[in-house]
């Protein structure tokens, strides 16, 4: 799990190394990585909204 | 350089000095607000600047030193982690840097303390029209500059197409309130010097504020395409001294109630003709064309429209009411009761419509006290 | 630069693979028109999208030149404001539906079967008809012109209520064709997706694709993503023009600013899907020109996804002065600065790939660094109108159309040029004739920067987008743009002539046409067989 | 060609295309659910000035005396429609956590019986997160005969946790017409019709 998020991490971040990249595509499992995607995207808007919120203050 | 290629172009477009540009960039404007968007805008016109310097320069200096016309060899590394994270790193923190004052001067903008005075701007097909809120004064700004000068037909005045019939008069010093809103398509209201854009949505109302620093004449336009004549609803603005602001008002007021007298008498055909044909020049015949021949289907003629000749009432209603879901507003509050006689009339006896009738401004009043 | 081209890879030293070794013959089916009209081979498809598209970017392209005509000067000399209106419109339309985003499927389906070893498109009946939905969807738009209240004359972003109550009567037509097109993207992207993630031949993974192929993956799953939702705003806008239904207005209790929150929802990832293919473009082409490995393979890869996850983020900074509460504008404005990151990320790995290299300048190299350079011009106009106060000076002005035909033309447009020049050796045979080529490199580079980039003085001196007519201290940066716009315009010509020059003849181009390059695609003949890898080639991995 | 791809192929190809249809699908339901998204999103955030359209309760709370707030009324109408609406008062200063009364008359000057209803909007936009609506007009359509008239009230109030900076809100109703509109035989003629 926690190498699911690294690399979904990695691909927000957009740098990922390429033995690493790899392995993604070898072992990991297509859907693991959409749901990671979703649920960590959901994150990044809670967040920016956090951030704005408490910028606007 | 740029002096001449600015006068080769203005030689060859035949046109005065006044084409010359005289703004190659954003205004720095009257306002602490257009000031600090101005700063800003500069602060990171500079930093693209810079960091365009060095991706170029890296880029062309590869260009130049790696051709395989002078020999160069391929090399072969493609990937190299720690580098590749430091120039992910090293934006994000270019990026916070720009942030930080971008969110300083919006929270300026957005700030919501009482203000001194309250206007509210109406957008629509295509003029503005301004009132001044708890004051009883509100009127309508439309193009002045003439259809002859879009045409070619005569010369471009210096502020063609940012002229209008009556400016917006706000005082300097003075915190304005500007609540936006719309008849009928959104439309943008834009002063550049004053840093002002907002949206006006129908059905809605929007608000922004301007605290002006120095008196002066200040133009902008419409910045939401709102339909065909969007190029054609300038804005200016005419910001005074706070006395002259509240001399200004104060006169305004006076001939509001000057207009009113006026309704009550009884006015002779002719004078209703000349003053129509003023109002229907500058508020009719951009959709129906001066000679009244409209542009159907949107815009119907009125020369011999047989539906409006026949019933004068029905004439009355669509002017003064305006029609549901099509671009034909309603003018009672935006014409005096003066103004919609004498328009109607002169609709009813120009371009061959020749029903002799005087629509009498006292009609119109009762029908719109009535309201 | 032109005369030190270096020699051109001899014929013998790249002989097709085996499987590249397909041979014509069999081909039964139907001659003439009905051939071409019922095909379901992937590389006449391709040619037919190409064909299209190219139809369609001088269409868009006259209507362009009518409005630049009408800007030359102040005052209006050509056209009513109403028709101006009408072109400026029809000219978004068609570039963004007609030109650009069917140049790129038709890239997708020539190049990407042959990129992955696959012998076809997966659904070869399919890929027939989701083109011939285009000409129809576009022939019905074109048709607005001559109805009754003129063609749309909304803008290409067809804002309500000025698209739904106070539209002309040929907008109808226009949500139908719309539709119509909207469904060929998404079949076209269905098909994509199916045939990148079933037909990769045996022994290639995901990581070894390439960046074309990877680019117009992630396309594939934007378009499924966001088409759906531009089909049901313009559903609506049906709904409340011809059913009474108020969605956008607000007499009803509807909502036009709920028309942009839809639309740009739609709107912003449509943006990408325009030029994620051409990093893909670039990003092949580089490489290859410069004999070197692209730098940082994996890090495209998940540059190019996260640029995809953030576009579901940002929609609401083409709205800035719509009226959003502080913290919406914060919220938007810090996640579309955030786009720069990855974005930057590819600008740096293609500058490196360039360092150190062995670089040569073919015409598709040409454009391709061209792209590098305009579309970073205009990425840093991208990030000034991201921050929200000052957007509200940039906001609808001739800054934003700079920006925006900063990405589009230099940017997508050069892209899909370099693209047709690296590729039309494989699918004539010809090489493109190098002198016309640079010629129409270097007109269509001034002709562009002369176009757009007085654009950006025009916009912050205050002129408004979408106006027939301008004050006077505008008239010099439009009479320079005009000009540019002619000169532009016209080189256009050349590239159509270089086009049809090397299908009819021209230098003979082996299977491996580029010394430097890498794809399956060299593997097969030059000009490719009607029919390829109908048995799947052999891969050795880690060419990337 | 599919008849080439062996059966794996053929059956991942399917696969592949159910997925992506069910994708679209949800996409094309989503597109639609963003319009109730969108409400509940502006009446939760206060997103674009929009109030409720039910009547609220009272919060009970004390008025907070140390500070004003200026309620600004608007009306206006809208093409189309011959009536007028009238706010009794343009402009009440109340304090926070209280509710105020404004009155409002709407008449029909036209010769036809009309409907039609005040829609409401809200600036800052913020603010329509505090203010509630005990009773309003704005809730549903009124309909009047030819010169009749109708008064109706409006009762609010503005709750205490209102942002502090907020010193100034605007409430403007504009009215429009929900019928179809006169019925005119010569439609086509229309003055200002769209044909």
């Amino acid at each position: 799990m926690w190498r699911v998020i690294k690399s979904v991490l990695a691909a927000f971040f957009g740098v990922q190394k390429e033995s690493r990249r790899h392995e993604d595509f070898s072992r990991g499992r297509a859907s693991h990585f959409i749901i990671a995607g979703i649920l960590m995207g959901l994150a990044l808007v809670l967040l920016i909204a956090l951030v704005a919120s408490l910028a606007a203050r | 350089m740029r002096r001449v290629w600015t006068a080769g172009l203005a030689a060859c477009s035949g046109l005065s000095g006044s084409v010359l540009a005289n703004g190659w960039n954003m205004p720095v404007g009257v306002t602490d607000v257009s000031r600090e968007i101005h700063s800003l805008h500069m602060t990171i016109f500079w930093i693209c600047v810079v960091i365009g310097v060095v991706v170029f320069g890296a880029m062309f200096y590869s260009l130049f030193r790696y051709r395989r016309s002078r020999g160069a060899k391929a090399a072969n590394f493609h990937e190299h982690t720690t580098v590749e994270v430091i120039w992910t790193l090293i934006p994000i923190l270019i990026l916070v840097a720009m942030a930080i004052p971008a969110t300083a001067t919006l929270k300026t903008m957005y700030d919501a303390s009482e203000a001194d005075l309250d206007v509210m701007v109406t957008g629509q097909q295509w003029r503005w029209r301004y009132s001044y809120l708890g004051e009883d004064v509100a009127f309508t700004s439309n193009l002045a500059t003439s259809r002859s000068q879009v045409s070619g037909e005569s010369a471009k005045d210096e502020n063609y197409l940012l002229e209008v019939d009556e400016p917006l008069v706000l005082p300097v010093d003075r915190k304005v309130r500007l609540l936006m809103t719309s008849d009928d398509v959104i439309h943008s209201w834009w002063v550049p010097d004053l840093a002002v854009k907002q949206d006006a949505v129908p059905g809605f109302v929007n608000e922004n504020w301007v605290r002006i620093n120095e008196p002066g004449i200040y133009r902008g336009q419409c910045a939401e395409l709102c339909g065909r004549d969007h190029a054609f609803m300038p804005v200016v603005v005419r910001a005074v001294e706070p006395e002259r602001f509240d001399e200004w008002l104060a006169e305004r007021k006076e001939a509001a109630a000057q207009a009113e007298l006026g309704v009550d008498r009884e006015w002779e055909l002719d004078e209703l003709m000349e003053r129509g044909e003023q109002v229907y020049g500058t508020i009719c015949a951009s959709c129906h064309q001066p000679d009244g021949s409209g542009s159907p289907p949107a815009f119907p003629a009125l020369a011999g429209n047989q539906a409006m000749l026949e019933d004068p009432d029905y004439h009355i209603d669509t002017v003064v009411n305006g029609v549901s879901g099509s671009a034909m507003p309603a003018f009672r509050s935006t014409l005096n009761a003066v103004e919609l006689a004498a328009v109607i009339t002169y609709e009813r006896n120009a371009w061959g419509n020749e029903t002799g009738e005087a629509i009498q401004p006292a009609d119109i009043a009762e029908l719109l006290d009535e309201q | 630069m032109a005369s030190h081209l270096p020699p051109r890879p001899t014929a013998q030293h790249s002989q097709a693979d085996a499987g590249g070794m397909a041979a014509d013959e069999h081909h039964h089916g139907p001659r003439g028109l009905k051939r071409w009209l019922l095909t379901t081979n992937h590389k006449e498809i391709g040619s037919l999208y190409l064909i299209f598209s190219l139809s369609m970017f001088f269409i868009g392209g006259i209507f362009a030149m009518v409005v630049r005509a009408e800007l030359f000067q102040p005052g209006l000399q050509l056209v009513q404001p109403e028709f101006f209106n009408q072109m400026t419109t029809m000219h978004g339309l068609i570039m963004v539906f007609g030109a650009v985003m069917p140049a790129f499927v038709g890239l997708a389906n020539w190049m990407v079967p042959l990129q992955i070893g696959a012998p076809d498109m997966a659904l070869p009946r399919l890929n027939n008809f989701s083109f011939w939905l285009l000409p129809v969807a576009f022939a019905l738009l074109l048709s607005t012109l001559v109805m009754p209240g003129g063609a749309p004359d909304f803008g290409w972003t067809f804002y309500a209520p000025l698209s739904t109550t106070y539209a002309p009567p040929s907008t109808t037509f226009f949500i139908f064709s719309l539709h119509l097109a909207g469904i060929s993207s998404i079949l076209g992207a269905i098909n994509i997706i199916a045939t990148i993630l079933n037909l990769r031949t045996p022994g290639m993974r995901m990581m070894d694709m390439s960046l074309f192929v990877w680019t117009w993956l992630i396309t594939a799953f934007l378009l499924i993503a966001v088409m759906p939702v531009l089909a049901g705003v313009i559903t609506m806008m049906l709904l409340d023009i011809n059913f009474g239904t108020s969605f956008f207005n607000a007499a009803g209790g509807g909502d036009p600013v709920l028309f942009q929150h839809l639309f740009w929802f739609f709107g912003h990832p449509e943006v990408y899907i325009m030029i994620l293919p051409a990093f893909g473009i670039v990003s092949v082409i580089i490489p290859t020109f410069a004999r070197k490995r692209l730098f940082g393979y994996a890090s495209m890869v998940y540059a190019t996804a996260s640029i995809a996850i953030l576009s579901f983020l940002v929609w609401a900074h083409h709205m800035f002065v719509v009226g959003l509460p502080l913290v919406a504008e914060l919220f938007f404005m810090y996640s579309t600065m955030l786009i720069a990151v990855p974005t930057g990320v590819k600008v740096f790995n293609w500058i490196t790939t360039l360092f150190r290299g062995s670089l040569t300048f073919e015409p598709p190299m040409l454009f391709a660094l061209a792209f590098v350079v305009l579309f970073t011009i205009g990425g840093f106009s991208g990030l000034m109108l991201a921050i929200s106060p000052a957007d509200f000076q940039y906001h609808d002005t001739y800054f934003v159309v700079a920006h925006f035909h900063y990405v589009l033309v230099p940017g997508a447009v050069f892209a899909i040029m370099a693209g047709v020049y690296y590729w039309l050796p494989k699918w004539t045979g010809h090489y493109p004739h190098t002198r016309l080529s640079q010629w129409h490199f270097w007109l269509s580079v001034i002709g562009v920067n002369l176009t757009f980039f007085p654009m950006h003085f025009a916009g912050l001196a205050g002129m408004p987008r979408r106006i027939p007519d301008y004050a006077l201290q505008f008239a010099d940066f439009n009479m320079i743009t005009s000009i540019g716009a002619f000169m532009f315009g016209i080189s256009q010509l050349l590239f159509v002539a270089v086009v049809v020059l090397c299908v009819r003849g021209g230098e003979k181009a082996p299977a491996k046409a580029w010394d430097g390059a890498e794809d399956l695609e060299w593997t097969v003949p030059s000009p490719a067989p009607l029919h390829t890898f109908e048995t799947p080639p052999r891969f050795e991995p880690d060419r990337h | 060609m599919t008849g080439q791809h062996s059966g794996d192929t053929r059956k991942g190809i399917r696969r592949t295309v159910a997925r992506t249809l069910v994708a679209l699908a949800g996409m094309f339901v989503f597109a639609f659910a963003l319009v109730p998204l969108y409400d509940v999103f502006c009446q939760v955030t206060g997103l674009n000035g929009k109030t409720s359209n039910q009547a609220q309760a009272l919060v009970h709370e004390a008025a907070d005396q140390d500070r004003v707030v200026t309620m600004q009324i608007i009306t206006r109408g809208s093409s189309g429609l011959p009536w007028s609406l009238e706010a009794h008062t343009r402009q009440v200063r109340v304090h926070p956590g209280q509710s105020a009364e404004v009155d409002f008359t709407f008449e029909n000057l036209g010769d036809e019986v009309s409907v039609a209803r005040a829609v409401p909007s809200v600036s800052p936009s913020e603010a329509s997160l505090h203010l509630r609506k005990l009773a309003c007009f704005c809730f549903q359509n009124q309909r009047l005969a030819p010169g009749e008239r109708f008064e109706a009230p409006l009762v609010f109030q503005l709750t205490r946790d209102l942002p502090d900076d907020i010193k100034t809100v605007t409430l403007v109703y504009t009215l429009y017409r929900q019928d179809a509109g006169p019925s005119r035989e010569n439609g086509t003629q229309a003055l200002g019709g769209d044909a």
